[in-house]
């Protein structure tokens, strides 16, 4: 009998995302319910898929068309791939379910196709975390940008510009990733990851091998918004609707980071990324640019929405960062920061969700007084805030932890000082947000009058975003702190069978 | 394959190219660009990729030039460089 | 002769690799939206340009195999496979590999132009103008 | 920045012409591409799939997981165009009406009583301009052999060059060239934008719907040897009639989709006079 959860995993959101594209003209209640579903069953075949791993230790393949490794595609789940995997299931269905109401009224007669690109990025997104070829990535790449472009195109005035952007960087990595599948084709003759990965080592001085690494990676890097190619990303995303944000924010950069860690470990061996090119200092360095301009940027933004996309690029900068370290310690902090990041940047950005429904701005100070109206919502910002400072008992401090070890093992303390610096400033930039939204009074914009309450509100009338929002919310952010306290459960039984051996 | 043939074809391709980024009118680069994939086309179909020929000239060289044109149509013609 | 050997064994490389730089500086360096556009295209098909040119072997003939009736005294493909489909030697057909990938790589360009002109539209709509710097003034002023 | 941007493309033209000299000779039969996995393909092909184009055979059968997210990047695109596009139907201040056997044009305002759309009465915009009898005779005729040379295109693309995707595309000039002969409203009068959606759903559905068959008789998915009991053939065969299956498929969704996103592109959206 063969073992049928991977393909389930991304089959199912394909034929519902085919279902809800139908009923979007047809039927146009249909299309949630069959979205939600989908997510869901996709969910729990990645958990089951994720346990299954961890107790086999061993990885699944499975082969479509039933044609073995290199003549066919194969899909191959190993911790690291259904570890990503649990993250964009998870990430997208409880995304899905908290912006039910958003959708309906920001894209009323378009809510079918909003949903079926929304759950087409999803099995995009999945399908480039499992496959074993390096082909088919490509295909599913950019079945991932283009619904990406699609839900980030209709948005804010704008939103169009800044999307064009964005397709025209993003072609040129997806190009350039598809000439480094192309250099690797003409030096091997194979597409399967697994068959490169036994055939590179054999050719470590050619220098096709070497540009294909190269271009790749620029590729990569140009979709990851790494620091010189990071333009395209702040406007993208802050012009974007909330319920897209909610999805593409948090998953697109970390899958990115995910598929180099992959291409560097997998199919270019540890050594050859590692030992043979000396490109892991120079990376490094990259990274730290990163962190520092990301984290300068976000101080310099009054728009918070916008503050929190240069946040993420400081982010990229730590996973990529903290990869190219070349440790153990660094690796899983990289890994590691792939999981917190995605449910942190889900978090902040359901919160900026929230206060735009109840502000109908995305400036900093309109937050006025909402600790007073919304006390649960603004604890759960606050848990999401410290996280993303690093604070002990949330995953924020944990992923921070490791990458600083391995910084400091590896003997890399400028990177350890970015790190640092970087806390520091998102620091002072929750803690100015947390001030204004806790001491002055909340003004009402709906209504046009000012309560007038003294410090937090006092006389502010408690009026909570609805259920459907807040539920799901409330459930991330207390994920943050689930996350911290297993996160050293999580680095021992999957992320230490995810690095390879030879990574001391 | 015959090689002067591919010689020839590639150098018209590259000028094709570089004409459809540098005319100063939209209308003529979407053109341009039709040529451009009929050109490659053709190059395909004498390198023996059969297949890829016969979708760059339905695709290519026919459906993006009728897009081309229905954007340029919807928006302007004029352009400075 | 010897130049003349080189440029037939590499012509085909240079080309798209000119190709693809012409792509890329349209991408770059133009003002105009549809500008950037029919460059992104040129540097899209640059490289299928380049697989095409991995998969193309001397001395071979289309990845369609020779079936039905063989004619006498056909070529060496048709030769062989005159003793049936035991006798088709690799060397006779050209790689098809990369022409499937092409195929792939084609309809995704086509798809990418046609969300990049819908936005392009969108954007005229908004501003009135597909010069970039025109919108950045109109962006500045308000 | 147009100057950064000139010395990085010449600075990684350079390195392209670097690298690529390092390349095997153009058409070397013993290149690594053309002995490691290609050969493979070739030889088994027939005894395989019983399927002469290799590229099909490849395409739709070795690599068929790739082709059906193929399909779905292109029905990505057509929902991606529509959502992006696409603008609510509004009743318009004054529509245009031209009486055809006379040639006049009647502006009806708010209040009046529009005609019918039909022969009679056609409905202009304010940009209209006269459509030329002789093209729009010579392309009703061109349409049913354009529609024929697909349909074969799809049908034989096992035995030489062609197969879904070239036959879809054909499928759907032959209505854009409808649309644009005639006029937008015409043509969305035939084909409404809701059957293009529908049908380009349907066509991947048809091509992930086969794959997923195969898994509930018990294979891997898009194993089309599962088929062999429902077509009443050996496992050969049902490769070779799964793979037109999933062509007929992708045509569908091809064509479709085509349709839909020249709909939208060609009117902004409005889906009114069109081109």
């Amino acid at each position: 009998m063969v073992n049928t959860l991977p393909a389930l995993v991304i089959i199912v959101p394909l034929l519902a995302a085919l279902m809800v594209a139908a009923a979007g003209f047809i039927d146009k209640r249909a299309c949630f319910p069959v979205a939600v579903a989908a997510l869901s069953v996709s969910f729990l075949g990645a958990a089951a898929l994720l346990v299954q791993v961890v107790n086999t230790g061993l990885a699944i393949e499975y082969r479509f068309a039933g044609w073995a490794a290199p003549m066919g595609i194969v899909y191959v789940i190993d911790h690291l791939s259904a570890l990503v995997l649990v993250v964009i299931t998870a990430v997208s269905l409880v995304n899905l379910v908290s912006s039910k109401q958003t959708i309906h009224r920001e894209f009323a007669d378009k809510e079918g196709a909003f949903i079926s690109l929304y759950v087409l990025f999803t099995a995009g997104l999945i399908g480039m975390t499992a496959t074993g070829d390096a082909f088919n990535l490509y295909v599913l790449l950019e079945i991932a940008s283009l619904s990406g472009y699609a839900l980030i195109g209709l948005g804010k005035a704008r939103a169009p510009l800044a999307t064009l952007n964005y397709l025209f960087l993003g072609t040129i990595g997806a190009t350039f990733y598809l000439l480094g599948v192309g250099y690797l084709y003409i030096a091997t003759g194979s597409l399967n990851m697994a068959d490169l990965a036994a055939i590179l080592p054999g050719m470590k001085d050619s220098g096709i091998v070497l540009f294909a690494f190269i271009i790749m990676l620029s590729g990569l890097f140009v979709k990851m918004a790494l620091f010189p190619v990071h333009g395209w990303l702040p406007g993208a995303y802050s012009q974007s609707s909330s319920a897209a944000a909610g999805l593409i924010a948090p998953l697109t950069t970390k899958v990115t980071v995910y598929i180099m860690v992959r291409i560097c470990l997998n199919l270019f061996s540890v050594d050859y990324t590692f030992h043979q090119l000396n490109v892991s200092d120079f990376l490094v360095w990259v990274a730290i640019a990163t962190i520092v301009f990301g984290s300068l940027s976000a101080l310099a933004q009054t728009d918070y929405k916008k503050m929190l996309t240069y946040i993420i690029i400081a982010e990229v900068g730590y996973m990529v960062g903290g990869f190219f370290l070349g440790n153990r310690m660094g690796m899983s902090g990289a890994i590691l920061h792939i999981v917190n990041d995605a449910v942190m940047t889900l978090c902040l950005f359901m919160a900026a969700g929230i206060f735009l429904w109840k502000t109908g701005s995305e400036e900093r100070g309109d937050l006025k007084g909402l600790f007073g109206s919304m006390p649960f919502t603004m604890a759960g910002f606050v848990l999401a805030g410290l996280s993303i400072i690093g604070v002990p008992p949330t995953c924020g401090f944990f992923s921070k932890w490791y990458l600083v070890s391995g910084g400091i093992a590896a003997g890399q303390y400028a990177f350890v000082a970015a790190l640092l610096f970087s806390s520091l400033v998102n620091a002072v930039l929750f803690f100015r947000l947390f001030e204004i939204s806790y001491f002055e009074p909340f003004i009402d914009h709906h209504h046009g009058s000012d309560d007038g309450g003294g410090h937090g509100g006092a006389g502010a009338v408690i009026q909570e975003a609805p259920m459907a929002m807040l539920v799901p919310f409330l459930f991330v952010s207390i994920m943050l702190l689930v996350l911290g306290i297993y996160s050293g459960r999580i680095v021992t039984n999957i992320i230490h069978f995810a690095i390879p051996a030879g990574v001391i | 394959m015959i090689w002067q043939l591919d010689l020839i074809i590639l150098v018209l391709v590259i000028v094709c190219a570089i004409a459809a980024i540098n005319v100063k009118d939209l209308l003529s680069a979407a053109i341009l660009l039709g040529a451009y994939s009929f050109l490659l086309c053709l190059l395909w179909a004498i390198m023996g990729a059969v297949d890829v020929a016969f979708t760059e000239a339905t695709v290519g060289a026919g459906v993006s030039t009728v897009f081309c044109v229905s954007a340029v149509f919807h928006t302007t013609r004029r352009t400075t460089d | 002769m010897d130049f003349l050997t080189v440029l037939i064994s590499r012509a085909n490389y240079w080309a798209y690799i000119i190709l693809m730089m012409v792509g890329l500086y349209a991408m770059i360096a133009k003002n105009n939206l549809v500008k950037k556009i029919v460059g992104m295209s040129i540097f899209q098909t640059a490289v299928i340009l380049f697989y095409v040119s991995i998969g193309a072997k001397q001395g071979a003939t289309i990845p369609i195999l020779r079936h039905g009736p063989v004619p006498e005294g056909g070529g060496i493909a048709h030769a062989a496979l005159r003793h049936g489909t035991d006798a088709v030697q690799a060397v006779n057909y050209i790689n098809p590999l990369p022409h499937v990938l092409m195929l792939t790589a084609i309809v995704v360009g086509v798809a990418t132009l046609g969300v990049a002109l819908a936005l392009a539209i969108k954007v005229y709509k908004e501003y009135g103008t597909l010069e970039e710097n025109e919108i950045n003034q109109r962006l500045r002023r308000g | 920045m147009k100057l950064i941007g000139k010395m990085t493309i010449l600075l990684c033209g350079i390195l392209l012409i670097v690298f690529a000299n390092k390349f095997p000779e153009f058409g070397d039969p013993h290149s690594p591409a053309s002995t490691h996995l290609s050969p493979y393909y070739i030889e088994h092909t027939m005894a395989d799939t019983a399927v002469p184009n290799m590229v099909t055979s490849v395409l739709a059968d070795y690599r068929g997981y790739d082709t059906m997210f193929e399909t779905t990047v292109i029905l990505t695109a057509g929902l991606a165009c529509f959502f992006l596009l696409r603008l609510p139907e509004e009743e318009e201040k004054e529509i245009y009406f031209r009486h055809v056997p006379t040639g006049v044009t009647i502006r009806i305002e708010e209040c009046g009583a529009a005609p019918e759309d039909s022969d009679v009465f056609q409905r202009i915009d304010a940009q209209w301009v006269p459509r030329d009898i002789i093209i729009r005779s010579t392309s009703r005729l061109l349409m049913p052999f354009i529609q024929i040379f697909a349909l074969y295109v799809v049908a034989h693309g096992h035995h030489s060059p062609g197969g879904g995707f070239q036959g879809g595309v054909i499928l759907g000039a032959a209505v854009i060239l409808f649309a644009i002969s005639h006029n937008l409203r015409t043509t969305v009068a035939k084909i409404s934008e809701t059957s293009a959606a529908i049908m380009s759903a349907a066509g991947v559905f048809i091509y992930a719907g086969t794959g997923a068959l195969c898994v509930m008789l018990g294979e891997n998915f898009l194993n089309y040897g599962a088929l062999a009991p429902l077509l009443g053939t050996d496992r050969v065969m049902a490769r070779s009639h799964g793979i037109l299956i999933v062509e007929i498929g992708v045509a569908l969704a091809v064509m479709s989709v085509m349709i839909w996103i020249y709909y939208n592109l060609s009117s902004a959206g409005k889906q009114d006079e069109g081109l």
